[in-house]
């Protein structure tokens, strides 16, 4: 009895220590680095911001812009309807139910786009879906919505198109007083010539 | 990878198939290990059987050691497999009232109904006195209710408590199972066998 | 015929192959429903069936039954069920093939029958007290629970066999000459 | 206690099962690559790391124990690179030479800078390499585009890398714009014309 007793008592301390000496394996990932890098290159994650505004504007119920600054960045300013996560902190379970959400739309943003990428970067390894980022951030936001530049006279149509876009969104957004907003279409392009050089200075 | 139905990758007809397929070889087991008398059970209290012990933390060990090589190995996925609640104050005030069931009746419930399918009248009895305890608690459950839900420590597991890696925890605990093992046998073998 | 099947057969497993064996059913059944098994669950089930058909009323009102009362089917507690069915199925085939299935009360010659089965009716209430309050009986709490290394499961463990041991020399006479 | 004589089965059955064990661990098959940092400590480790700075680049060109690593598509690096920058598009970012030479330089003990087109286009590529455990790994600012400008002498102020400064002052031309002084663009600062005249100049003249 005792001699087969002592081999399986081995065997059992054998097994439990075997548990001990395992190689660290690195944390639990639902994606893995291939498949993250396959991600990174896909460039649709993207969004222009004349594609949010035109979804704010259209109160799209599956977007939801997520900014990742400090909270007195997004207490100075931020994008209507957006939610405020620093980056810091865009991890801690309090917010998971924010950043997981199916058949949402998440689009993070920042100044620009690099830390919104990070964003973006850290919550697609936690496996969530439909995430992305708003391209050139809330400076190309205040670029191209809040002050948008006309375009050059010789532009082709589909410019003038998208400035005229760009104009109605940028009173949608607060750019401008609704005063401006009633200055007739027609005249736009009197007033593309005399902006040209002030356009980064003045309203709309 | 498992869980099986948590990944979705049984029905839940199946699943009730695989529930009776489960429980029988649950009840098998017990029984085939003697788990069916009272008088083998309670001889872990009185030292003239330990078979109690022993089967008991060579389950809980072989369940342990091997889980924990299954998740490393990426068979089943360890960080969803439920971990029972932690409620202290419940936890212990249940165990001890269990105690004292354990030591009056000689069964515990699994054993009990191993006991009443062979036939064993005092484990109906204890299966039935089981089923009235149930209700007993449901008329009580009002009073109780604060006790029920105070000391909730969340779903833990006692290597998160103690601070220790899994793996030391297991082989610590491996080496006291071995050491008990030793011991309980020495004190069979002085003890008066009972015969039953 | 008879003799030789007593012999041969009425002995047990190998403490350590029980063991063993129940703690590969409990790996199996980790890795098919990703919970351990239970023995209480299902009669819990039963008893709140039967109090749902016997008095809707009543189960409506309590606090306890409104619980599940809420939650109709629920699949945990069905699954429980079958497993338990299954359970006297298994018990009975084990007792069957090695000569242990027949109706006799178990108790220690000095202690009359009645007296040991009331002694039974007595663990049973207290058990099924001390399961609910601690959510799990010794299966679902203490084995299923510390397969998992949940803190909770060794509590109760550790808190059954304590209180049995510490009152073990009360009860002595129950289970000693 | 007969059944404790009973011991061929329980050593059968052990013997199996640490043999299954055993097989199963010498048959695991190690993944290539595998996650070191998880995202939530990648979140504070973000704050923690020193990038090098275009100004800092200029120097440590000549440095040999940093290594440049061009990101970008081949044509590009063909077009225009930083001397001795190596080539490694993002897409074979984790192909198996490429892992030898990043084994290679974190045994070196190497730094390594990565840098694309601008800041953006590295940042996700270094902070997987990063989260793989390469964390001698940096990454440039303000990127190819930002160098380019400084060799042309096109920069006249410090820190205008910094693509995540606002460029503008956000509340304040809200408030301008609501209290109906649209016309009125004092509160904007004037570095950030400059910039971005500048920056559509080096996009013309830069290669």
């Amino acid at each position: 009895m005792s001699k087969r007793y002592i081999v399986l008592t081995l065997l059992l301390v054998g097994s439990a220590f075997g548990l001990t000496q395992l190689p660290e394996k690195g944390p639990r990932s639902p994606i893995t680095p291939q498949e993250l890098l396959i991600a990174v290159n896909d460039q649709s994650r993207f969004l222009e911001t004349h594609f949010i505004a035109k979804r704010l504007i259209e109160r799209d119920p599956s977007l939801f812009l997520i900014d990742i600054r400090m909270l007195y960045e997004f207490e100075e300013y931020n994008i209507p309807g957006s939610f405020n996560i620093p980056l810091e902190e865009l991890l801690l379970p309090d917010w998971e139910a924010y950043i997981d959400q199916d058949g949402m739309d998440i689009v993070f943003y920042s100044n620009s786009d690099v830390f919104a990428d990070q964003a973006w970067m850290l919550s697609k390894q936690k496996g969530y879906n439909n995430l992305y980022v708003m391209k050139g951030g809330l400076n190309e936001w205040f670029r191209t919505i809040i002050q948008p530049t006309p375009p050059d006279e010789t532009a082709p149509t589909a410019a003038f198109e998208k400035y005229a876009f760009e104009r109605a969104a940028c009173i949608y957004f607060g750019g401008a007083s609704a005063g401006v907003a009633s200055v007739p279409i027609a005249k736009k392009k009197v007033t593309v010539r005399k902006k040209e050089k002030k356009a980064a200075e003045g309203g709309c | 990878m498992g869980p099986l139905t948590y990944f979705g990758e049984i029905s839940t007809e199946w699943n009730y198939v695989i529930a009776l397929f489960i429980g029988m070889a649950f009840g098998y087991i017990m029984e085939a290990s003697g788990f069916s008398s009272s008088r083998k059970l309670v001889g872990v209290f009185y030292g003239y059987d330990f078979a109690v012990l022993r089967v008991f933390v060579t389950a809980t060990l072989v369940a342990i050691i091997g889980l924990l090589y299954m998740g490393y190995f990426g068979w089943i996925d360890y960080e969803v497999l439920f971990v029972h609640p932690t409620f202290v104050f419940s936890a212990a005030i249940g165990g001890i009232i269990m105690g004292f069931g354990f030591i009056t009746g000689g069964f515990c419930p699994g054993t009990s109904l191993c006991a009443a399918a062979i036939g064993k009248i005092d484990g109906i009895v204890f299966t039935i006195a089981l089923f009235v305890g149930i209700m007993v608690y449901s008329w009580i459950y009002p009073i109780l209710e604060p006790w029920y839900n105070t000391g909730n420590l969340g779903h833990i597991k006692i290597t998160e408590w103690l601070g220790v890696s899994e793996g030391w925890f297991v082989f610590g605990f491996a080496i006291i199972a071995v050491v008990l093992f030793y011991i309980t046998n020495l004190i069979r073998k002085k003890i008066k066998p009972v015969h039953y | 015929m008879k003799f030789w099947e007593e012999n041969k057969k009425h002995v047990y497993w190998n403490p350590y192959f029980g063991g063993f064996m129940l703690g590969l059913l409990l790996i199996a059944t980790f890795y098919i429903t990703g919970r351990g098994l239970g023995a209480t669950g299902g009669t819990k089930s039963v008893v709140v069936a039967t109090v749902e058909t016997v008095a809707p009323k009543y189960a409506e009102r309590s606090e306890y039954y409104g619980k599940y009362y809420d939650e109709e089917a629920n699949p945990m507690n069905n699954w429980l069920m079958f497993e338990t069915i299954g359970m006297l199925a298994g018990a009975f085939l084990s007792g069957a093939l090695s000569g242990r299935a027949k109706f006799r009360i178990q108790h220690p010659k000095h202690i009359e029958p009645n007296k040991r089965l009331m002694w039974a009716a007595v663990g049973g209430l207290l058990f099924g007290i001390g399961s609910q309050f601690a959510r799990g009986c010794t299966s679902g709490a203490a084995l299923s629970g510390s397969a998992v290394l949940s803190l909770g499961g060794f509590i109760t463990m550790f808190a059954i066999f304590g209180t049995a041991y510490v009152l073990a020399y009360f009860f002595r006479k129950l289970w000693l000459n | 206690m007969e059944e404790l004589k009973r011991t061929k089965r329980i050593t059968i059955a052990t013997f199996s099962f640490v043999i299954v064990l055993a097989i199963a661990f010498f048959t695991l098959k190690k993944p290539m690559f595998e996650f070191k940092t998880a995202p939530e400590d990648m979140a504070f480790e973000l704050m923690m790391v020193e990038q090098v700075t275009p100004e800092d680049a200029m120097m440590l060109v000549y440095d040999s124990t940093v290594i440049f690593v061009d990101i970008r598509n081949i044509y590009d690096y063909r077009a225009d690179h930083l001397e001795n920058a190596i080539s490694i598009p993002t897409a074979k970012l984790l192909n198996k030479e490429n892992k030898s030479l990043f084994d290679k330089w974190q045994a070196d003990s190497l730094q390594v800078v990565l840098y694309g087109r601008d800041e953006l286009q590295a940042t996700s590529p270094w902070m997987l390499l990063y989260q793989l455990g390469y964390t001698n790994t940096t990454l440039l600012l303000g990127g190819m585009d930002y160098v380019i400008k400084l060799y042309e002498g096109d920069v006249n102020d410090d820190n205008t890398f910094n693509v995540e400064a606002p460029a503008y002052d956000y509340a304040g031309i809200i408030a301008a714009a609501s209290s109906g002084e649209s016309t009125v663009a004092a509160s904007q600062p004037k570095k950030t014309v400059v910039v971005r005249k500048k920056k559509k100049k080096a996009a013309e003249g830069g290669c």
